[in-house]
């Protein structure tokens, strides 16, 4: 974030932040008016849009190098508030912005609205909770007032929940009901410390709190409840029994969603929280924590993938362990002694992205495996890899990105962080770091595996897959390996409005 | 001449434009009839290329960097060779077989792997193509789907992945000591005598290198992988891609300093395999596997060159190495190859191909005239006089007696029709494959310059190569009378351990499974955020 | 003036809040829902008119004191209703309705 | 200890007993009729706190719109077998104490202040006049904050079709149940009869008060919806199709107009969410009537659950 | 120990107790109604926020206040989505409990 002033002001291009918020708006006031059967053209219009000033706002960045802001209605914080785009925002929103295109365009056979002369239920709650999932997700990338980013947070929630259990099984409403009590819980908790915020220093503006933040005992309790009700909501182990059956119940499409791009947005939160609003307060043991905490989830939501029988719940269990990773960057950026911080951000955030995009095209096959089979059980899939080529290479694809191979964005990712704990000297988050690859490694190929093997039985497909659907997945997976990439130049965007050296660490 | 970047671009982009076409059905159809000219550009560039003016991809920041050394471009030139044979030999052999347009995407993915590595001259592209390499590989070797190519492709894939992960983590350490930003072997390899973390890159180096390798104890793939894999499939693989470890320790080892205590540990293990890999492939039966556990004795030999450089200090032995590993290219190809050869071939012809293999494979142990005799020669000076050389002398022997008992072993199995003939499509590459194994050694050791080694003709020269064979034969005659008593050893001998290894690992998993099943019960999770906040505020609190 | 009109508050008021007490008291001791009832309703009334009676003196403008008599009134029919219902509800469900 | 102290340790007592005891009993209906009388105990604490706008908001939509649902589902769940698997003592205690901690930690933090503490309230008082408001709560939601208050409706909308969402294939488009309450009864008609009108005229004072007092579209908006609710529940009128045109416009008419004002302010006050000088009240009036209309009818249709009926064509 | 604080203190007790239900609670619908218990306790906290910082002749800070606000409508939106999936829930499976899960027993059914 941009150092504040007295003088901050609304930026030349911070009208584009307004847009990149107001079009989903739009679009869900819309839906209601014009009711389901218009939701999915409205949709069909407004997500590419937003991916317009996604991509507008990322280039006049990645240019000017300096971060966009905004001040709604002209009232400066610490009485209004401020929308701030950096590097980090805009990274994350453009690739959010393309995976939500591209679910856009995956989700059109499932949830076709124009089909029946009537409104129908579920087009009619997928679409308009899509555009609410990408308005809350750049609202959440821009919010620079932690009370308007719990509004976000809730818009996010309250979007993912229904679409949970969009199919109304029992089993899918039980994990529905899951997630929004423990997600609940969560953001009740990130309230509290808000409050206790407040309390301290009479602002919730970022910029203005990392200026005025020092450590005592309130603003301690706040933050440690913050972060924790955000691991809740971003399921980080332990705290993930939401996750899997969440995950691995909802439609195709809505898993893509939920596990590519919702729990992205705690996660975020997180990074904001510690590295933007409160430099340098946390401390190295609280850091090495969250570590253990990124580290157990690794492994042992990688362990049990292995043990799914089902292909969906493998790959929720993969979410489990892919959030680990993103954990990892908090050791990592938080030694005192090195000054390691820009390159470990860069890492975290290309390891959010690149599994974005991979876990979306996985998540993808999956539901077009589920949809041309009628089962996703892992031991019967033999013959797939034939009859559904494309699906399973986009498969393979992205599984690549997450076990970290080269080209990959997740190759990326992890050379960064892997440099960075030999830098900071913290080899053992090295070991698991590089386990955690050769466990994914594991249960890609036991899948593939079954995938390229014969069939049990003569395969009978219950449904023809449309073309553009394996299209979209392999589109999403080639996005994941030629994330690796990225290391030829935008990269650097993710540094834009980054201090030079954290201020904090010299206290 | 020819400056070098058009034609290191062309020989890389030229695999790898054939492996996209492939996702175009008709292309992927007819690809498998034209496998042996994807490595020609490759081929070409070795003949054509005369300065190693490296080929930059990307800004200047972080970019791929290609280059064309001696060493590269030595063992470029025979793998590109081995590969448009075997590309030819595959054609015939793929007809109406299944899977054929999975083997040729394997296959053109190992390939352009391949050559990446032996022209990578930046870490991050040494890496890519050393996995698409494995992955292609891996590919290759599951092509059968049977159980035991499953196997393998998971023990291979495994162990290969395991292996680039210990690399990678040497290649971070490593990039962490280049000054600046660059990621050049070159510099790598300069910067690690030096380096802080020196032994442990050492290690690391050695024990993926090794893996890949083949190397006792990491070897129990190699049995199985090559038994498992079609012919030429097994003869590229054990010809050329191995051959991408044995470059990586020339490349990243700094040989030019003296590192006795790495290099002694390097010699041993290498000598060590030598041997060992000699004594259990005697135990086997399938002239394939015979052939497997003959490579990681071959293997371990060129390690132990390598180490004995490393010794020294003497970068000469890098040379020495490649020049044993370009013959071992060869020979090797070649003889797996003559496996599918005589499986088509009945008894009757049987005798004049046979000839030539077991001139070929007695040649690795070092019959006089044969590429094996010249890179004997050629390494004798690295190894020195001492315990080395006796137990080089050993490896001969025994790799005499192995060839032997390889050639006794094809024999059996020659078709059963009394007048089949192998079809000459298949004939003929595997027969070019032969000769330029006799011929292109000599050729690699007459362009060195005269002086620098002695006459191969030399009469006590003939009389020490020969000695070994001669030997190897009488026991191999001695040998097989008592062949009965032979104990018998699963394929990839110790690898049965890890199989009972993999065996327990479900009781392990199934007990994380069920305890992370209690913590997903609400209120455990529950419990365990109320926990986690109380330990993460104590934990702020100690600032 | 004044002290007339505090005195004329302090009676009402505490008149109020004897009911209101005794009212609480009936609904503790009462056997039954319906004569519970009957204890609170009579006191709810009473007890909340006397309390505003009490507060009209104490009120500065006429249309705070429209205010409150309209509190009272709306409290009225809300009570009176809601006793209705609940004593329909246990005729027709018996008592542990 | 004043008089006021007392009564302040007295309520906290009886917030305290009754919120727990709204945990600890043994039945459902114990512990929602307990925490309807929690909600009531609570609005008192926030008139203490001298915040009258929220005691307000507490009465109607923490206490008494929560209430209402969680009575509803009570009545409706207890035909159904609720299969409660009890956790363990030993787990049940360490929950207990570490939940005491946790609050513990929570407590220790508010008891010391900042020395100086940190206000708004300056600043609010200092810019509200040129937006010719009287009330500051009012002043923070519609023009410091406004952007949280549109997010928050749509937050409300996004809620109501996730309600929605529920329901089962063949009754989108159709009405909301409520059959729990829907028993006809003569009391109920008349009360449903008399009340409206003076409901309706009550909820709207509180929306036009809201601008100088304590009030606003929360509150009106929150009246209005039990208004409306106590006409359907006294079966006067059915429940509206959620597919009705009608009722769709109503939901959207108050972000929309939110919106709009907002857009405008670009366009005339150079920012978005900026009222163009001179303007600021009346937009500001135009836009919490309009919130008050789709609040009425949002809290209505989120009480009234998902449709279970197929419309009637 | 001020009006502020003792309620201060109120809401933490309450906080603690509606974790304590929300996590021990087996059923769902008083495990919403705990969620609405701890909900209320952290209101507090904003209201003794708000009153503490009184100033400039108002009875506390309208900042916080205005925030409660929002937030007691975004917890009564959830409190009624999460109400109608137990209801659905218990119409579906004729139980209501998410205690144990039942994603193993429910891939049978798939």
């Amino acid at each position: 974030m941009p150092a504040a002033t007295a003088l901050e002001a609304t930026t030349a291009d911070g009208a584009l932040l307004v847009r990149a918020i107001i079009l989903p708006v739009v679009g869900i006031l819309l839906s209601f008016v014009l009711g389901g059967r218009y939701a999915e053209r409205i949709a069909a219009f407004l997500l590419p849009a937003g991916l317009c000033v996604a991509c507008i706002v990322f280039l006049k960045i990645w240019q000017s190098e300096t971060s966009l802001s905004y001040i709604v209605g002209n009232w400066k914080p610490p009485l209004g508030i401020t929308l701030r785009a950096d590097g980090l925002s805009v990274a994350m929103m453009v690739a959010m912005a393309i995976v939500i295109c591209l679910i856009g365009v995956f989700a059109h056979a499932n949830f076709d609205s124009r089909v029946a002369s009537v409104e129908t239920r579920a087009p009619m709650v997928f679409w308009v909770m899509l555009m609410a999932i990408s308005g809350a997700m750049n609202m959440i990338f821009f919010g620079g007032d932690l009370f308007t980013l719990y509004v976000a947070l809730e818009l996010l929630t309250f979007a993912a929940v229904p679409l949970v259990c969009l199919d109304g099984r029992a089993e899918t409403l039980q994990a529905a009901l899951r997630y929004l009590l423990f997600a609940l819980l969560g953001s009740i908790l990130y309230l509290v410390g808000t409050a206790l915020l407040y309390g301290s220093y009479g602002t919730l503006d970022i910029v203005l709190m990392s200026q005025r933040v020092q450590i005592e005992p309130a603003t301690l309790a706040a933050a440690t409840l913050m972060t924790v009700g955000l691991f809740a909501k971003t399921a980080l182990f332990p705290l993930h029994l939401w996750l899997p059956p969440a995950h691995a119940g909802a439609p195709a499409a809505a898993s893509a969603v939920l596990s590519a791009v919702v729990v992205k947005g705690s996660f975020f939160l997180v990074v904001r929280l510690w590295f933007d609003a409160m430099p340098g307060l946390l401390s190295v043991a609280a850091s090495q924590f969250i570590g253990v905490l990124g580290a157990s989830a690794i492994i042992c939501g990688n362990i049990v993938a292995l043990r799914q029988k089902r292909l969906k719940l493998l790959i929720a269990y993969s979410t489990v362990a892919q959030i680990g990773y993103l954990f990892l960057m908090f050791p990592l950026a938080a030694d005192p002694l090195h000054l390691q911080y820009g390159d470990v951000l860069t890492g975290g955030m290309l390891q959010a992205i690149s599994h974005a995009t991979a876990k979306a095209a996985m998540f993808m096959a999956a539901g077009l495996v589920y949809a041309a089979l009628g089962h996703d059980q892992i031991s019967e899939l033999g013959g797939i890899a034939r009859a559904l080529p494309m699906t399973m290479f986009a498969f393979g694809l992205g599984g690549l990105c997450l076990i970290g191979l080269p080209p990959t964005g997740g190759f990326l990712a992890k050379w960064l962080l892997l440099e960075a704990t030999i830098a900071t000297e913290q080899w053992w988050w090295a070991i698991v770091i590089v386990a955690g690859g050769l466990l994914t490694s594991a249960y890609v190929f036991i899948v593939l595996s079954r995938a390229m093997g014969p069939p049990s039985a003569p395969l009978i497909l219950r449904a023809a897959v449309p073309k553009y659907q394996e299209v979209a997945a392999l589109g999403l997976a080639l996005l994941s390996v030629l994330l690796g990439l990225v290391a030829l130049g935008p990269i650097d965007v993710l540094q834009v409005g980054r201090p030079e050296a954290p201020m904090a660490w010299l206290r | 001449m020819i400056e070098a970047y058009p034609l290191l671009a062309f020989a890389l982009l030229f695999p790898l434009g054939m492996l996209l076409a492939c996702l175009w059905p008709m292309a992927l159809l007819r690809m498998p009839s034209y496998l042996a000219f994807a490595p020609i550009p490759a081929f070409v560039a070795v003949l054509l290329v005369s300065d190693d003016s490296p080929l930059v991809v990307g800004p200047a920041r972080l970019h791929l960097t290609f280059a064309l050394d001696l060493p590269g471009a030595l063992l470029l030139g025979v793998a590109a060779l081995l590969w448009i044979m075997a590309g030819a030999y595959a054609s015939p052999y793929l007809q109406g077989r299944p899977n054929r347009g999975r083997f040729a995407v394997c296959w053109l993915t190992a390939l352009t792997g391949c050559i990446g590595v032996f022209i990578a001259a930046d870490m991050v592209g040494f890496y890519l193509f050393l996995a698409m390499l494995t992955l292609g590989a891996c590919g290759l070797i599951i092509q059968h789907e049977t159980a035991d190519a499953w196997r393998a492709g998971a023990l291979y894939i495994g162990l290969g992945l395991l292996a680039e992960t210990l690399l990678l983590i040497a290649f971070v350490l490593l990039a962490m000591d280049i000054p600046g930003d660059g990621l050049l072997i070159g510099d790598a390899a300069a910067a690690l005598p030096t380096s802080p973390h020196r032994d442990l890159i050492i290690g690391l180096l050695i024990a993926g290198f090794g893996m890949k390798a083949g190397l006792v104890p990491f070897h129990v793939w190699v049995p199985r992988a090559y038994a498992a894999a079609p012919a030429p499939a097994a003869a590229v693989l054990s010809g050329a891609a191995v051959k991408a470890s044995i470059l990586g320790m020339i490349r990243f080892l700094p040989l030019d300093t003296a590192l006795p205590y790495a290099g002694t540990l390097l010699a041993a293990a290498g000598l060590f395999a030598a041997l060992y890999g000699v004594v259990i492939g005697m135990t086997q039966r399938r002239p394939k596997v015979v052939l497997a556990y003959s490579s990681v004795s071959q293997m371990g030999f060129i390690v132990a060159v390598i180490g004995m450089g490393m010794i020294a200090g003497d970068g000469r032995a890098a040379l020495a190495a490649i020049f044993y590993s370009a013959n071992h290219v060869l020979v090797k190809g070649a003889l797996f190859l003559s496996v599918g050869v005589i499986a088509a071939t009945g008894r009757r012809y049987l005798l004049p191909i046979l000839l030539p293999v077991a001139i070929i494979a007695v040649g690795l142990g070092g019959l006089p005239l044969t590429g094996g005799a010249l890179a004997k020669i050629v390494v004798d000076g690295p190894l020195g006089d001492g315990a080395a050389n006796t137990v080089a002398t050993l490896s001969a022997v025994g790799t005499t007696l192995l060839m032997l008992q390889f050639v006794r072993g094809l024999v059996t199995t020659a078709s059963t029709d009394y007048e089949a003939t192998a079809a000459p499509s298949l004939f003929w590459p595997w027969l070019s494959t032969a000769a330029a194994s006799l011929i292109v050694p000599w050729a690699l050791f007459l362009a060195v310059p005269e002086g620098m080694l002695p006459n191969p003709l030399a009469p006590e020269l003939l009389w020490k190569a020969l000695f070994p064979v001669l030997l190897g034969a009488i026991l191999a005659v001695v040998l097989w009378r008592w062949v009965r008593r032979l104990p018998h050893i699963p394929e990839g001998d110790i690898v049965v351990v890890l199989d009972s290894c993999v065996k327990i690992a479900p009781a392990w998993g199934r007990t994380i499974e069920q305890a992370e099943g209690t913590l997903r019960q609400w209120h455990v999770a529950g419990i365990s955020l109320l926990a986690l906040t109380l330990a993460l505020g104590v934990a702020l609190l100690a600032q | 003036m004044s002290l007339v009109m505090d005195i004329l508050t302090i009676c009402a008021v505490s008149a109020g809040a004897l009911f209101f007490l005794a009212g609480t008291v009936g609904l503790l001791r009462f056997p039954d829902t319906l004569t519970r009832l009957h204890a609170l309703t009579k006191v709810d009334n009473l007890g909340l008119g006397l309390i505003v009676l009490g507060l009209l003196p104490q009120t500065s403008s006429v249309l705070f004191a429209v205010k409150l008599v309209f509190v009272w009134l709306l409290v009225q029919l809300s009570g009176a209703v809601v006793t209705q219902l609940i004593a329909g509800a246990v005729r027709h469900h018996g008592a542990d309705g | 200890m004043s008089i006021a102290s007392v009564f302040d340790v007295a309520l906290v007592a009886l917030i305290l007993t009754i919120g727990a005891s709204a945990i600890l009993v043994r039945t459902a209906f114990a512990a929602v009729v307990m925490f309807v009388v929690y909600g009531l105990l609570l609005s008192m604490a926030w008139v203490r706190l001298h915040a009258v706008d929220v005691a307000l908001t507490e009465a109607a939509i923490g206490g008494g719109m929560t209430g209402l649902l969680l009575l509803g589902a009570v009545a409706r769940s207890r035909s159904v077998n609720v299969d409660s698997v009890r956790v363990g003592y030993p787990l049940r205690l360490a929950a207990g104490a570490l939940c005491a901690l946790v609050a513990a930690g929570l407590a220790v933090a508010i008891f010391y202040p900042p020395a100086p503490v940190p206000t708004l309230a300056p600043m609010v008082m200092e810019n509200l006049p040129p937006s010719g408001l009287g009330n500051p709560v009012a002043g923070v939601l519609f023009v410091f904050r406004a952007l949280d208050t549109l997010l928050e409706k749509v937050v409300l909308l996004l809620a109501l079709l996730g309600v929605w969402s529920l329901a089962p294939d063949h009754a989108w488009g159709g009405t909301p149940g409520l059959q729990v309450y829907a028993r006809p009864d003569p009391t109920l008609i008349f009360l449903a009869q008399l009340l409206p009108p003076v409901g309706i005229v009550f909820g709207i004072y509180m929306c036009w008060v809201g601008a100088k007092d304590p009030g606003g579209a929360f509150q009106g908006g929150t009246v209005l919806a039990a208004m409306w609710l106590l006409v359907i529940v006294a079966g006067l009128q059915k429940a509206p199709a959620i597919g009705r045109l009608w009722l769709r416009v109503l939901l959207v008419t108050g972000p929309v107009l939110f919106l709009a004002i907002g857009l405008a302010g670009w366009v005339f006050a150079d920012a978005f969410l900026a009222y163009p000088a001179g303007y600021a009240k009346p937009l500001i009036v135009a836009v919490e009537a309009a919130l008050t209309l789709s609040i009425a009818v949002a809290l209505g249709m989120l009480a009234a659950g998902p449709p279970v009926r197929a419309q009637q064509q | 120990m001020n009006a502020a604080t003792l309620f201060g203190l109120c809401g933490a007790a309450l906080v603690g107790i509606g974790l304590y239900g929300l996590i021990t609670n087996p059923e769902p619908l008083r495990k919403i109604l705990a969620f609405n218990l701890l909900g209320s306790g952290v209101f507090l906290l904003f209201g003794i926020i708000a009153r503490r910082a009184a100033a400039a002749g108002l009875g506390g800070d309208p900042v916080p206040q205005a925030m409660v606000i929002t937030a007691i409508v975004v917890a009564f939106a959830a409190t009624a989505m999460a109400i109608a999936l137990v209801q659905r829930l218990g119409d579906e499976t004729g139980q209501a409990s998410i205690s144990s899960d039942s994603s193993e027993t429910g891939e049978e059914k798939s």
